[in-house]
């Protein structure tokens, strides 16, 4: 098979499209391993689906937005290779060409995260306005409205992606020097440290930084997991404060 | 605690539609530039109607809404709930003042809890399912979203509820202050120990070949730069850029631009073989 | 041999009437090792009460009555193991045949030291009466016979074994299920930590139980042994008082 | 500090009787319900005589040492060393108040220091003497039995004179307080430690067999369910237990009847193969 | 070559006079390195200079004078091993010579450093009488003339060593008996012990002394590097003056 | 804050040779005694003779700085800095008070800083760098000692504008007490790993061969006594020998002695194979 017809492509795009706002909001829909599946129901490949799936969730272990920083976008690479990998079926290396193809495109959607989260800032701008002529129903729409890009940026590549199918895809990615890729691949595992620094820029180091030196200190040297630290952190800070309180009732 | 004045207190209508803009929209107009801020006007926005009604005192109460706001998605209805409860009683500074507050530490808080503890045991075992060839893997991470997703609506009311109790109290005081506090601690504590845990792929594959000489003898030695690295400070490197980062915050850049120099520093450092 | 007459498992009787009794004293008398090197002496063979009872007061390490819980009851195990051993003495294989006794007798006890210590309940409910009466004589006598439930549920099954000998006990040790071994031996080892509750029940909780974690996250995630625990309790306690006195004094 | 009303002062024989008593009998009438109540209540008892001679006071006064007493033997001595000198002093509630507080305390770093430190050290020499076929041994123990006994002595007189020195001031205050409170905090921090080591035998030997089969292979892979849980939280099982006990007392169980639930779980996992 | 002329021994005994008060300077120049480098180079063999006082370096990684200990003096050790070990130059084995000389000369050096170390105690004596009288001069005078004792302990045995040369010195070393070269070896381990204890006596050992514990249970038993342990000294004395601070001020 | 007394303060002049005096000479005359009491003296000396001119004023200022002192070198600077700007102030009791306080802890900070942080890696790179045959070893070394000295400048500056910020505040009090509890804390914790770290090459070798018979079988087995001593208390020799020289300083035994008794304590130790 050489590629699909229109339909398919339009399905993923949506679900592509819906799964990044359903992230968004909270639920876990854009897990490559779900999305996975999804496609592989879609193509009639459910198996190689759930393969891939679940090889990116393990590789997105303990990732996370940290304070709105960008990381690897699995699912949207999820669904991409899942899609190409099954074209490639009746030659049953449907799997590494899958992969071969999902995993630098998880690495490459990160500079359209970029640009999603980056171009929202209009709608806040334009929210500003409608407060100030007290016109509560622009607030709305603007907040409402400022989904799309987010769903744009994850849906039209999908559809592109596999609409075009397997020999453009394949010639993208071929086509990018090595040193891109390799220094993407580094960016995925630097950036969520612009998240990290994020939340840190939200508490009162001033005050509290010798707690930060202390979990770093559990970690670094002791080799803590991060289950004992998060038990001695609540431990601490409730001996912190009784004897503050204690103190100053006294 | 009886609330002296209850003229303004909301119904549960009005709270629950609060509660649901929240916990399906919060981040549907996430930015850079103020992160969840709109999301979360849009959530208190019926509140402040039914408070304020219209004029300069809602637009007022807007305007502070909007300002800055980030956390955790599930952490965030315990912010509303406690910020709404304060606008109750007309007090939108103590209202700010623990949007303020909560947002950092709740937001360090629910991501290791979910980002580290909790999905990382479903995501292993959905995952070994899969593999295995059984669907029950995808259905499995999908129900525990649901479940996850579902701790908004007890957080919220709690919220609601704590907040309520104190506002008889001195505001902003006693059990606010010692929440924030705690909340603060364990926060970074965590943040800690998380920030190395999560970054500490980040290493300089660096090698210095020395040739030794002793006694005529030319011994070739490599030594890991790494190695010296971990026992100057371990996890230097991703500490540096952590650093770099948030000093660049205090320096007023914006996020994006961070994320441009952060991007350099990869393909930079990537390119001359050093990161 | 095949058995003893009656003056051994008297004395043998008596002696653990005696040691238990010394044994809620504060002395070690009911250590396994002492009573098999005594049984050791009555019976004639003094290495093998040394054998036995070095084996299972290897077992005890560790082990204690926490907070009033049962252990296994190694000291009554010993003595009726030693002499049950020494009448195999011929056959060479005292000690095998000693400690296939020993140890399930040992965990058997737990349920005779469980009876005991409930029925004595019944004197401090007639030294409630004997205070109400003004009767000090009354409360004198109640304490004092307190022992003797102690006493005889030691006493007891020690002059029987011994006096019935090698076959009827080694009968009834093969008559116990499977199961029911099993389950007593789990029970040995989950036992204690009725004794931890009690402890914990004594303690102001409420305020302290931080402490009760870093304790924990010392052991569990440190590894740290107990001494090292036991310097950190001291002075994490000292400079947690210091701060507070120092506070409401300041 | 000279005590201002020396009428009450105790001559040292009848102290010494008080001590004997408690030091040789504390525990003869032990029992599940309220322990060493009654060892204590006769060892105090001559103290009580000649302090509330008879009647009402002396009923009164013996009816709070019936009160539910548990601590270490050891450490007794030196609770009723601060008792009595308490009592001495007329202040029954402070005397009451003093063993309500060390008893915990002192019972977990008494049974700490000897179960785990002193007594080991002592059983693992002794007991290769033995094996070694030396008599050594169980006189070696022996010996170290009365040694530990002998701390009694000491610690009664400790107790007894320090509490005597603050007499004059605030009763239950200031000392009295101040070292309950590190008694209790490195007590609990000693427990916490002590009951994963104890209980650390206490596991599952659940197995999970899965058949994984990626390519058409299919490989038999055994998930050892302890190692899950000891990533989750070490310890889990044992903490689990003693939380279940511990909140029975709360509800008010008896003993006796916590063990019965401890004997039946044992005997249930045991059976099903879960423990 | 048998021996040095009279001008090298001086010109290397000028160096150790000279780099031991750069030394108390707090300058590092009485680094064994330093000064076999340079003794290397007077004596015509600097790679030889490097290796030997490379060895003692790394032998004194850690050492320090804590509190005014005395450590062995591995600068002595480095100029007398370098230069004898030169004579043996010829036979090729120079660098064995040179530290078979080097490390037990600079353990015997730890007695002249006693000895200087008591013998200043006189310029302050003198001082405490000038300062009676008013005699500034007199005061000045005797803190500038309080490192010739330092100077001479140093800069006559690296004279004396250097001009006697190999034979002799090796005569010297192979007549002290095995016990003694044991036990200067056992003292120059122990002996930081004092320079330990006169820091802690310089403490408020009484208000403070559960953060010793603190800091020995971190190396003690988590077996935490001493830069974790610094970190950690940092954090928690932070924390503890901030709720000091705070309850009094609150 | 603006100084009311202006006319005291000294040029700067006067307090450079002040500083360059403490840093290039201040343990010339160190002695048992008094270590660098006459150092610290003859540094601060141009600016006691400017403050007090002469007479019976500056007798008792010299006497005052001939007091036991000693600190690390390095560290040195930043206490003559805040003694000089409280004697500037004319308080005399709070320049002698801050030196007492900051000594001790600025010695094991700065000790520990420089033996067992920094010497060490230049070192170790030195030292490796020189066996290799080149003679950039002893340079790095040599120029790392500069700078470790050139920190003296700042560090002294550093001493004494903070010191002379407090002048208006009650002076020895407030941020001067923080400073010193700090500065005690973590200079007690780093020594407290750092005492055993140092010292733990010493070590017994002594071994008890036991034989053990079981079943007729003589088996020899050798205890180390160091891996006894080990499960006691790790570290229990240095421990006990640096115990041992403390209690000597507080029964008031001269170094001097000590050190006698040290190196006694050696000879025998090692001729009897304990150590
Ligand atoms: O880190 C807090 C918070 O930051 C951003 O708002 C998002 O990335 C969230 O997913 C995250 O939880
Ligand atoms: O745990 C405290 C205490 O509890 C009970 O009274 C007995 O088991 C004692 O042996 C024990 O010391
Ligand atoms: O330990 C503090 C200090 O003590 C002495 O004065 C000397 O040994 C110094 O080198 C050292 O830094």
């Amino acid at each position: 098979m050489d590629g699909y017809g229109i339909l398919i492509p339009i399905i993923l795009g949506i679900w592509a499209y819906i799964s990044i706002i359903a992230q968004l909001t909270g639920l876990w829909w854009a897990e490559a391993l779900i999305s996975g599946a999804i496609t592989g129901l879609v193509v009639g490949d459910i198996n190689l689906g759930l393969q891939i799936g679940a090889t990116l969730t393990l590789m997105s272990l303990g990732m996370w937005t940290y304070g709105g920083a960008t990381m690897p976008d699995f699912n949207t690479g999820s669904i991409i290779g899942t899609a190409i990998g099954a074209l490639a079926g009746a030659q049953a290396n449907s799997l590494e060409v899958g992969l071969a193809v999902a995993i630098p495109t998880s690495i490459l959607m990160t500079q359209l995260d970029v640009l999603a989260r980056a171009s929202t800032t209009g709608f806040i701008h334009a929210a500003d306005k409608h407060v100030e002529n007290g016109n509560l129903k622009g607030v709305t729409k603007m907040h409402l409205l400022g989904q799309i890009p987010w769903g744009l940026s994850r849906g039209i590549p999908v559809f592109l992606a596999v609409w075009l199918g397997a020999a453009p895809v394949q010639k993208v990615i071929d086509w990018m020097p090595q040193w891109f890729m390799g220094g993407m691949s580094l960016a995925g595992k630097i950036l969520p440290a612009l998240g990290f620094a994020l939340l840190l820029s939200q508490m009162d180091m001033k005050k509290y930084w010798p707690f930060l030196l202390i979990g770093y200190i559990l970690f670094g040297y002791l080799n803590m997991p991060i289950m004992g630290i998060a038990l001695a952190g609540i431990a601490i800070a409730i001996v912190y404060t009784n004897i503050k309180g204690g103190a100053a009732n006294a | 605690m009886p609330k002296e004045n209850e003229k303004n207190k909301i119904d549960k209508r009005i709270l629950k539609k609060s509660l649901y803009r929240d916990m399906f929209t919060l981040q549907w107009s996430w930015n850079y530039e103020r992160m969840q801020a709109l999301g979360f006007l849009w959530a208190i926005l019926p509140v402040l109607q039914r408070i304020y009604k219209k004029g300069d005192k809602l637009k007022e109460a807007m305007k502070r809404h909007l300002h800055f706001y980030n956390t955790n998605p599930v952490m965030s209805p315990l912010i509303l709930g406690a910020s709404i409860a304060l606008e109750e009683d007309k007090n939108g500074d103590a209202s700010s003042s623990i949007k303020v507050g909560l947002m950092g530490p709740l937001a360090g808080i629910g991501d290791t809890l979910m980002a580290v503890l909790y999905r990382p045991i479903i995501a292993v075992i959905a995952a070994s399912l899969a593999m295995g060839g059984s669907s029950l893997g995808p259905i499995l991470i999908f129900l525990s979203g649901i479940l996850w997703m579902g701790l908004k609506v007890p957080l919220f009311w709690l919220g609601y509820n704590k907040s309520t109790a104190l506002i008889g109290d001195v505001i902003g005081d006693g059990i606010v202050k010692k929440a924030t506090e705690i909340a603060s601690i364990a926060g970074l504590i965590v943040i800690g120990g998380f920030i190395p845990s999560i970054l500490s792929r980040v290493k300089t594959p660096l090698k210095f070949v020395k040739t030794v000489t002793i006694k005529g003898e030319a011994v070739e030695k490599a030594v890991e730069l790494q190695g010296i690295l971990d026992k100057l400070l371990p996890h230097l490197i991703p500490i540096a850029i952590v650093g770099l980062s948030y000093w660049l915050i205090k320096r007023k850049l914006s996020p994006v631009k961070i994320l441009l120099v952060l991007l350099a520093l990869s393909f930079i450092t990537n390119i001359l073989g050093i990161l």
